[in-house]
């Protein structure tokens, strides 16, 4: 092997996660982890050696879409559900294809009276006209130059992301910084209810 | 009619998949189907937004969609714009969504003028005008060119302050930021307009009057206009100042945890004064920070004055708020990628779980200064969430090349031509210790050393240091200075610690060992010295150093005092006893934001001891080049040595006065030509009158009462420097930050004055039997003798690089006398100022 | 693909994928990197243009170029969060960040504690955690996961760097604290071992025997072994004892006192 | 004992506890309220008790040269209930609590008014 | 806007000057250099001419009076600031206001101060008076009137200003009981004359848009009476006729900086994109619009005879038929410049350009019974006449 000493930064393949400390009877340890490590499904065995992943090839498969038959599009049972993403911002889970709820929420903003100003399928972005209001200092430049505050519409993008089993809704700004959480319940429950009736 | 789809057929489908058409067509097969569900069907597949046409067939039970995609746009081309490049532009429309790959819909035009409008306007351009054309591309892609005109940036055509008696509007202007158009607008833009400028001038106008008494003094209204062609913009600021207030009495309130004088100590006001605004906010800020001293941190003084409109006079109260007494929870380094975290811990004065102390926090940033490690350190005291007694301290620094790793083929302006290597690190492995390796090689030197500190030998900073080195140098081929050979070869230990936060004393011990080997000319001292010490010395030297720094920052300091005493002295038992002091003080001042001046003086003085009458010539203190009086070629300056000639005496002198030789039998002048020569007749009454000797060497004469020569044999040595066992040395430099350079981090450009020089404490005294009436040297005065301080002036620049301090200076001598030997640019690798 | 040799700016998407794949797999990744930019530029839409952004990511990081392997891999999570690869660049992201933390001087010679700056590690593990957050069953979950337990080690060893300084310096609080802190925040670290041993030092150094015996305790019952119980036995480390000794006895080298 | 002369840090740790903040505490009060009166403990163990630990240390040149430490005791139910140890008798006033030697204090430490 | 008209050239050499038929005669009676011009700030000083003795201040601060006929000069005094705002008054007193916000009324017969009193701020708009008061518009949006005999403030009416306004204000309309005057609201506003409070007010513009730019609304001409009816437009607005008791008659779209001109039963009226449109007196429909002189910076429109005046900022003048705004007249002010032209640039540009001069006439056109008198920015005072030939 190299001259070198081994490199540290390969020692994480021996690391191994200690146990819990153990308290003795009638005490307890105010424990709280600072870097917690998400627990996954299924256990995942320390990996023996390490070597740079390369992304899977493309193979063009552009037939994929063409082939699926056209009942599969008649809309299932959706169950549209509020849910918690990792991350704990809120979400929208929907069952079915992607396709089928493409077109089912499509409907629900439609009926909804959400201002749908564009969409864009090949992204999964519904691109909507918020009304906000926006205190006078995050305006432009020359437009806070001038005070009073404004009533201004703004665009904000609802995500239909793929999970493994069905879809679910994010709601997004259009510099793709989570919108607050406020707003994302509201714009949710709205579509939620369109979906049911 | 209605019939029974059997099937949906596609065409003219590129981009969309045909999944999103059929569901956003909701026909399903085998479905009873008539005209009006197919209208609304082909409606709702309309409404995807995707498709710029729809149309139906039928082809017996089979439905066909003639679909015709809108066009994704795949470039989009800006001309005419100057003043914002086409990425920043791009930029802006990819935040407002309008980037390529997007599907092109009228409206999308709108949005994209409106949006490079809005970028415009940011600008202060506007009347910009924007157009955009639509060019159509094969499959189905489009892209847009976008004409822009951008018009000219408005600028400042009128300033004028209404309502102001006490001072003129040219005066109040002065202080904005806002400028009318000027010569120099074009590079300073101070003429465009903006609001945060507006606003801050509006606050510099209110402080310029709160500031000289006028508390009543208010803003009545400010007008901003444009324009009809929008290229000027008008402000009318309307005031109305009120009377000048005077202060009538001070007080304090609230819990002051320290007595009263601690505080009145810091009043900037006192009764009578004219009530200035400025010196209020500054009184309390100190007061604050006494009180952050004393472990209240989160204290807060502010100064509130009670107004008397009839007196026309101003009481000022200044409440203290203590706050909690604060705790430091935790001190946390970021940015040492390459330091330990020990290194910057152990500088910390300020510990963790006691209480936090503002002035030990800012000692600390200096401390991290001073090492030179870093270019920047920058500490934040974010209080702990959850208490409001507890603050952690977080330090930030940004390394800089700590080091030199130099394998250089360099010039100095001493010693010539440098072949070698040397490694030097400050902060070894980031470890903190000071390590250096280093071969060199040049005419005149050859050495090799090796030194290791470690500045934290123990935690309080006891410090242990070895010096390991063999020097060759050979002088003869440098001809500044008397010509000599030595071989030394010697090694220290230094211990040093500090005895307070700002002092450090320093012991070492060590021994060297000399080799002399004699030069040609040598001078007259070189050879007395051989002959009664012999050419081999063996020292036992002891080492005291003390040194006091308050210097802000370890490297290119602006501020504070450093002094450093050192002596060295050459115990009895070694060859040569003598002794050695110095005295080096550097004091800095700040005069403007990036402006320094310093004050350097350099004092010496040594002396032999025991049998030994005089300090050893090698160890003589010399002067002139960088680090000493610039200006003059390095080590030149001092006395001179008296190197011994031969005499010939001789009776003709043809026609025009040269002197005829003796000849030896080959009819060779009998005369020692390698060394220099003056010739001799005698007058009349027999006393020696030298004739011109033809090489340029100064014959040393000096002619008594009646004219005739009193002393013959030696002569003065221009260029060799023996050098002196006294040292008196000053220099004023000027640091001033160096113009249109951003990153002045690893920058020092000085305007120096230098002054100084080398001197002898006992002047030697030649004895040579041929001329017994030579009892002085002619050449020498004894102590510090004005006339000789050379002095010059020049400009300096060093630069850290990362193969070292590089040092350009270009200096003009200014009282340099025949003989000095001076250099107007000098260059060196290695050395700082 | 036809036969005869094209100019090589009238290639379809799919040539230039294939020649940028050839160029990858015999490793010479800068030929491979022109042609995948190439690529881009071209054909700047669909998902020839996406998977070649997602191969200069490997490219770059085989050419040890972290900067550009963070900047593209952001690039892709921000442009195509849908993409079927995207985990790709999430865990190469994670990757780059954490090969910062590791300075020459940390890999090869300050051996076991992280001596330097944490941040690029609190990095590293936060980009790490949010690849298991979104992507759970990613292929690269396994290697994430393995490199998160190491870097929280890393990361309490950090803690237990100043804790031992402390000691040295007498500041028996501060030390204490710090172990505190290791003991809540990172469990199931060895570091925890460590710090309950100082711990039981500063509070008797404190005298606060109670607190002391407590973290004994703990130290008796999880770690036996630990190399200060000897025979069950609390051996001092002597961290507090280091460099007080005499100026007289530093200067003779141990000899006088 | 050490060479003179070598300037050795003081190293302070811990709330200063002063005779009115004891007086101010009666038992009953919550939690809180302790904190508002005696501010929050610097020593922070993880095992979790019923007690808080207001420790004072001072070393000054390697031998603690000032020491207190009060220990204060809540009952089951969280409120104050009593609190143990004592400061010493002798315990000066404010100043001599600063753990910064006295030379160090000069002038220069303090901005001084004019600059 | 900014765009060029199309580039047809006719006699003056300038690319995009529009073609004329030539059916009037232009003459210039006299020529007068006075002072150094308009200055840089803007103001739209104009000369007073009663009787027969014009009245004139300039931007550095001198006040003269000369014959009309032939522009020979009366008397003339230097004030110590530079004047904002000139000359109004009659044959008795005269009023100019100076930059440091101070009104100074002048003896007409021979220049020397009568009084001084000091304004809330800088007044650009010259003062409308009466027989008992001096009503001046200032430029911090407020309308305060001072008796004529000594100064003394009587009343002052404030209005809520918008945060960007357009440089400039309208003089008050003095009427029998009221004081009209346009704001930067957008606003006509109708003042007691005697009191100061306001008996009604008109809006001629609403402000809408996303950027203050968009938003700006001013009324920055005079408004304009005629038997009982007052005529006033606004930017980005309309022009619009108002009764004397606050109704809207009508009103037609007409964004103008300027005040509109009354002539053969039109109302007319240089509009933002420097047109020029008529609009029928009583109904307000628009008769026609002249767009051939778009783009050159036109400065207020103004009537004589059955001809319609206007001048530009490259310093022409130019005539139109009242009847259908046919052009029919032009003439080049101001001299020839010596220097080089640039090709695509108009010599105005150049001048401004190369030395900083502005040639244009931005100050209102006074028409008299013998001839009309024009200000040109660089300072020079004519008399021009105009005749059919």
């Amino acid at each position: 092997c190299s001259l070198l000493p081994d490199d540290q930064a390969m020692a994480y393949l021996q690391a191994e996660e200690q146990p819990l400390t153990r308290v003795p009877a009638g005490t307890e340890l105010a424990v709280q982890d600072a870097y917690p490590i998400p627990t996954l499904a299924q256990q995942q065995q320390r990996p023996g050696s390490f070597e740079v992943p390369r992304p899977a090839p493309y193979i063009e498969d552009n037939d994929a879409d063409a082939v699926t038959s056209l009942n599969e599009y008649s809309s299932g049972a959706i169950n549209a559900r509020m849910d918690k993403d990792g991350a704990g911002s809120a979400i929208l889970r929907l069952d079915g294809s992607y396709a089928s709820n493409w077109a089912a929420v499509t409907e629900a903003i439609a009926a909804s009276d959400l201002r749908l100003s564009d969409l864009n399928r090949s992204t999964g972005t519904y691109y909507l006209e918020m009304q906000t209001v926006v205190p006078a200092e995050e305006r432009g430049w020359w437009a806070s130059l001038w005070g009073s505050d404004e009533i201004i519409s703004e665009t904000y993008l609802l995500k239909m992301n793929r999970a493994r089993n069905g879809v679910y809704l994010s709601l997004l700004t259009d510099a793709d910084t989570l919108a607050d959480e406020s707003l994302t319940l509201d714009v949710l429950k709205q579509i939620k209810s369109k979906l049911e009736q | 009619e209605t019939f029974v789809v059997e099937d949906i057929r596609l065409e003219g489908l590129q981009r969309v998949s045909a999944g999103t058409v059929f569901e956003a067509f909701p026909v399903i097969v085998g479905e009873q189907v008539e005209s009006t569900d197919l209208v609304s069907a082909s409606r709702n597949l309309f409404r995807s937004g995707l498709f710029s046409d729809v149309q139906l067939y039928r082809d017996g039970n089979v439905l066909i969609l003639q679909l015709v995609e809108l066009p994704t746009i795949t470039g989009i081309e800006i001309s005419g714009n100057k003043a914002i490049q086409t990425e920043m532009l791009l930029d802006g429309l990819k935040q407002s969504g309008l980037a390529e790959g997007l599907v092109f819909k009228r409206s999308t035009l709108e949005r994209i003028s409106l949006e490079l409008e809005r970028q415009y306007v940011a600008q202060g351009r506007y009347d910009a005008h924007i157009e955009t054309e639509v060019v159509a591309l094969p499959r189905n892609r489009v892209s847009l060119n976008i004409e822009v005109e951008e018009g000219s940036v408005a600028s400042i055509r009128h300033i004028n302050v209404v309502g102001n008696e006490a001072f003129s509007d040219e005066e109040l202007l002065k202080q904005f930021e806002l400028q009318t158009s000027s010569f120099w607008s074009w590079y300073s833009s101070d003429d465009k307009y903006s609001r945060e400028k507006l606003a801050g001038d509006l606050e510099s106008l209110r402080s310029w009057y709160l500031d000289r008494g006028y508390i009543r003094f208010n803003i009545e209204s400010t007008q901003v206009s444009v324009s009809p062609d929008k290229e000027g913009v008008y402000i009318t600021i309307n005031i109305s100042e009120g009377d000048v207030y005077s202060v009538a009495e001070v007080k304090l309130a609230g819990n002051l945890v320290l007595d009263e004088d601690e505080f009145t100590r810091l009043y900037l006001l006192k009764n009578g004064d004219t009530f200035s605004r400025r010196k209020v906010t500054v009184s309390s800020d100190y007061m604050s920070k006494r009180l952050g001293n004393e472990g209240y941190t989160f204290a807060k003084v502010d100064g509130i004055p009670k107004i008397n409109d009839e007196e026309k006079t101003v009481d000022l109260t200044f409440f203290v708020e203590p706050g909690k007494r604060t705790y430091v929870r935790s001190i946390n380094f970021t940015g040492n990628g390459g330091t330990r975290d020990e290194v910057l811990r152990r500088e910390m004065l300020q510990m963790e779980g006691g209480w936090a102390s503002t002035d030990k926090i800012e000692a600390g940033k200096n401390r991290l200064n001073q090492l030179g490690f870093f270019k920047t350190v920058n500490v934040e005291t974010p209080a702990v969430a959850g208490t409001d007694d507890q603050i952690d301290v977080n330090y930030s620094v940004e390394e800089q090349l700590s080091g030199s790793l130099n394998f250089n083929v360099g010039y100095a302006g001493g010693s010539g031509m440098i072949l070698g290597a040397s490694i030097s690190q400050n902060n070894f492995m980031g470890s903190g210790n000071r390590m250096s390796l280093g071969v060199q090689k040049n005419d005149t030197v050859q050495s090799y050393n090796f030194s290791y500190l470690n500045p934290y030998y123990t935690i309080d900073g006891v410090s242990r240091g070895f010096n390991l080195f063999y020097r060759q140098t050979d002088y003869s081929s440098l001809s500044t200075v008397s010509d000599y050979q030595t071989n030394t070869l010697g090694g220290n230990v230094t211990f040093g610690y500090p005895i307070s936060n700002r002092q450090r004393l320093s012991f070492s011990i060590g021994y060297q060992n000399t080799e002399m080997f004699e030069g040609t000319t040598v001078p007259a001292e070189i050879i007395d010295f051989l002959e009664n010490e012999g050419d081999n010395f063996n020292e036992y030297t002891l080492g005291l150093n003390w040194r006091y720094s308050s210097l802000n920052r370890g490297l290119f300091p602006t501020a504070g005092t450093e002094h450093k005493v050192s002596a060295d002295i050459s115990v009895p038992g070694s060859d040569l006893t003598y002794f050695k002091m110095a005295y080096t003080a550097n004091y800095y001042f700040p005069i403007a934001t990036d402006w320094a001046v310093r004050f350097r003086t350099d004092l010496g003085y040594g002396d032999g001891f025991g049998d030994l009458q005089r300090l050893p010539f090698f160890k003589n203190f010399r002067s002139g080049g960088i680090g000493s009086v610039r200006g003059y070629t390095s080590n030149t300056l001092g006395p001179k040595g008296l190197p011994e000639y031969s005499v010939v005496s001789v009776v003709e002198q043809d026609a025009d006065g040269n002197p005829l030789y003796e000849l030896d039998e080959l009819g060779r002048p009998v005369v020692d030509d390698s060394a220099p020569t003056v010739v001799y007749t005698t007058d009349e009454d027999g006393a020696a009158v030298a004739a011109s000797n033809g090489s340029q060497y100064k014959p040393v004469y000096v002619t008594d009462s009646n004219g005739s020569v009193v002393t013959a044999p030696y002569y003065l040595e221009d260029e060799r420097a023996l050098g002196g066992n006294v040292l008196a040395e000053a220099s004023m430099e000027l640091i001033f930050p160096l113009p249109f350079v951003e990153d002045r981090s690893s920058l020092r450009s000085v305007v120096f004055f230098d002054a100084g020089n080398a001197f002898t404490s006992e002047c030697y005294v030649p004895y040579d039997e041929e001329v017994p009436t030579l009892t002085q040297h002619p050449y020498c005065n004894e102590g510090i003798d004005l006339a000789e301080v050379r002095l010059s002036t020049g400009v300096g620049l060093t630069w850290i690089t990362a193969i070292g301090p590089l040092t350009f200076t270009y200096s003009v001598p200014l009282n340099d006398k025949r003989g000095d030997r001076t250099e107007g640019f000098e260059f060196s690798l290695g050395q700082v100022f | 693909c036809s036969s005869t040799e094209k100019k090589p700016d009238e290639l379809t998407e799919r040539e230039y994928y294939s020649d940028a794949r050839e160029a990858l797999d015999n490793e010479n990744y800068m030929i491979a990197l022109d042609r995948l930019n190439l690529l881009e530029s071209r054909y700047p839409f669909g998902s020839y243009a996406e998977q070649a952004q997602l191969e200069k990511i490997y490219a770059y990081y085989m050419t040890a170029d972290l900067d550009n392997v963070l900047a593209n891999a952001e690039r892709f999570i921000r442009l195509h969060p849908l993409h079927t690869q995207v985990d790709y660049a999430y865990y190469m992201r994670g990757l780059a960040t954490y090969e910062m933390g590791f300075a020459f001087v940390e890999r090869y010679v300050d051996t076991d504690m992280a001596q330097r700056d944490p941040e690029p590690l609190r990095d590293a593990f936060n980009h790490f955690s949010e690849l298991l957050t979104r992507f759970p069953d990613s292929p690269y979950v396994a290697d994430a996961q393995a490199r998160m337990i190491y870097l929280r080690e890393r990361l309490a060893s950090h803690e237990l760097v100043s804790a031992r300084y402390y000691m040295k310096r007498h500041a028996y609080m501060a030390a204490a604290n710090r172990c505190a802190k290791v003991i809540k925040h990172y469990q199931k670290t060895p570091a925890v071992a460590d710090a309950l041993a100082i711990q039981v030092e500063a509070y008797r150094a404190l005298g606060m025997q109670s607190d002391a015996d407590q973290a004994l305790a703990l130290l008796t019952l999880n770690y036996p072994q630990h190399a200060q119980l000897v025979e069950g036995e609390f051996v001092d480390s002597g961290l507090a004892q280091v460099d007080r000794r005499s100026f007289i006895n530093i200067i003779s080298f141990g000899l006088l006192d | 004992c050490s060479f003179p002369g070598v300037y050795k840090l003081n190293v302070q740790q811990g709330n200063i506890v002063t005779a009115d903040m004891l007086s101010q505490l009666k038992p009953g009060m919550t939690q809180r309220q302790v904190r508002y009166v005696m501010g929050n403990p610097v020593i922070q163990t993880p095992f979790d008790s019923n007690r808080w630990d207001y420790i004072y240390t001072l070393e000054k040149r390697d031998e603690i040269v000032e020491q207190y430490h009060i220990s204060v005791f809540f009952d089951a139910a969280g409120n104050y209930s009593h609190y143990t140890g004592s400061l010493p008798a002798d315990k000066a006033t404010e100043d001599d609590t600063s753990s910064v030697p006295q030379e160090e204090r000069s002038n220069d430490s303090v901005v001084n008014p004019e600059s | 806007c900014a765009s060029q008209p199309e580039s047809s050239t006719a006699d003056g050499n300038e690319p995009g000057f529009p073609d004329i038929r030539e059916t009037t005669d232009i003459g210039i009676e006299w020529r007068e250099k006075l002072g150094d011009g308009s200055g840089l700030r803007y103001e739209r000083l104009r000369p007073l001419v009663v009787d027969d003795t014009l009245y004139m201040a300039d931007a550095s601060g001198s006040v003269s009076a000369r014959d009309l006929d032939d522009g020979d000069s009366q008397w003339s005094i230097r004030l110590d600031l530079p004047i904002t705002a000139g000359v109004s008054g009659d044959n008795g007193q005269l009023f100019v206001a100076t930059l440091d916000g101070a009104l100074h009324c002048l003896n007409a017969d021979n220049g020397k101060t009568l009084w001084t009193t000091r304004l809330t701020s800088e007044a650009v708009a010259p003062a409308a008076f009466d027989n008992g008061r001096v009503f001046v518009h200032t430029v911090d949006g407020r309308v305060s009137a001072y008796e004529r005999s000594n100064g003394r403030q009587a009343w002052s009416y404030e209005n809520a200003m918008p945060v960007l306004t357009v440089r400039g204000t309208g003089t008050p309309l003095v009427l029998d009981q009221l004081v009209v005057t346009g704001f930067a609201t957008g606003k006509l506003v109708a003042l007691d004359k005697v009191l100061g409070i306001p008996r009604w007010d008109a809006r001629l513009a609403t402000p809408d848009g996303r950027s203050e730019l968009e938003r700006l609304v001013d009324v920055d001409g005079s408004a304009l009476w005629d038997n009982g009816v007052i005529y006033a437009a606004a930017y980005h607005g309309k022009l619009a006729a108002v009764s004397i008791n606050g109704e809207t008659r009508w009103e037609e779209e007409g964004s103008s900086y300027t005040s509109p001109a009354m002539g053969l039963g039109n109302l007319y009226l240089t509009l933002d994109d420097d047109s020029v449109q008529a609009y029928d007196q009583v109904s307000g429909a628009p008769v026609w619009k002249q767009t051939a002189l778009r783009g050159r910076g036109l400065g207020q429109v103004v009537t004589y005879g059955s001809w319609l005046v206007v001048t530009d900022r490259e310093g022409y003048l130019y005539v139109m038929n009242q009847v259908d705004g046919e052009l029919v007249g032009s003439r080049l002010l101001r001299p020839k410049p010596l220097h080089v032209n640039y090709p695509n640039q108009t010599e105005g540009a150049n001048w401004k350009a190369l030395r900083g001069r502005d040639m244009g006439v931005r100050s209102p056109l006074v028409a008299t019974d013998d001839g009309l008198l024009v200000y040109t920015n660089y300072g020079e005072l004519m008399l021009v006449t105009v005749e059919a030939d």
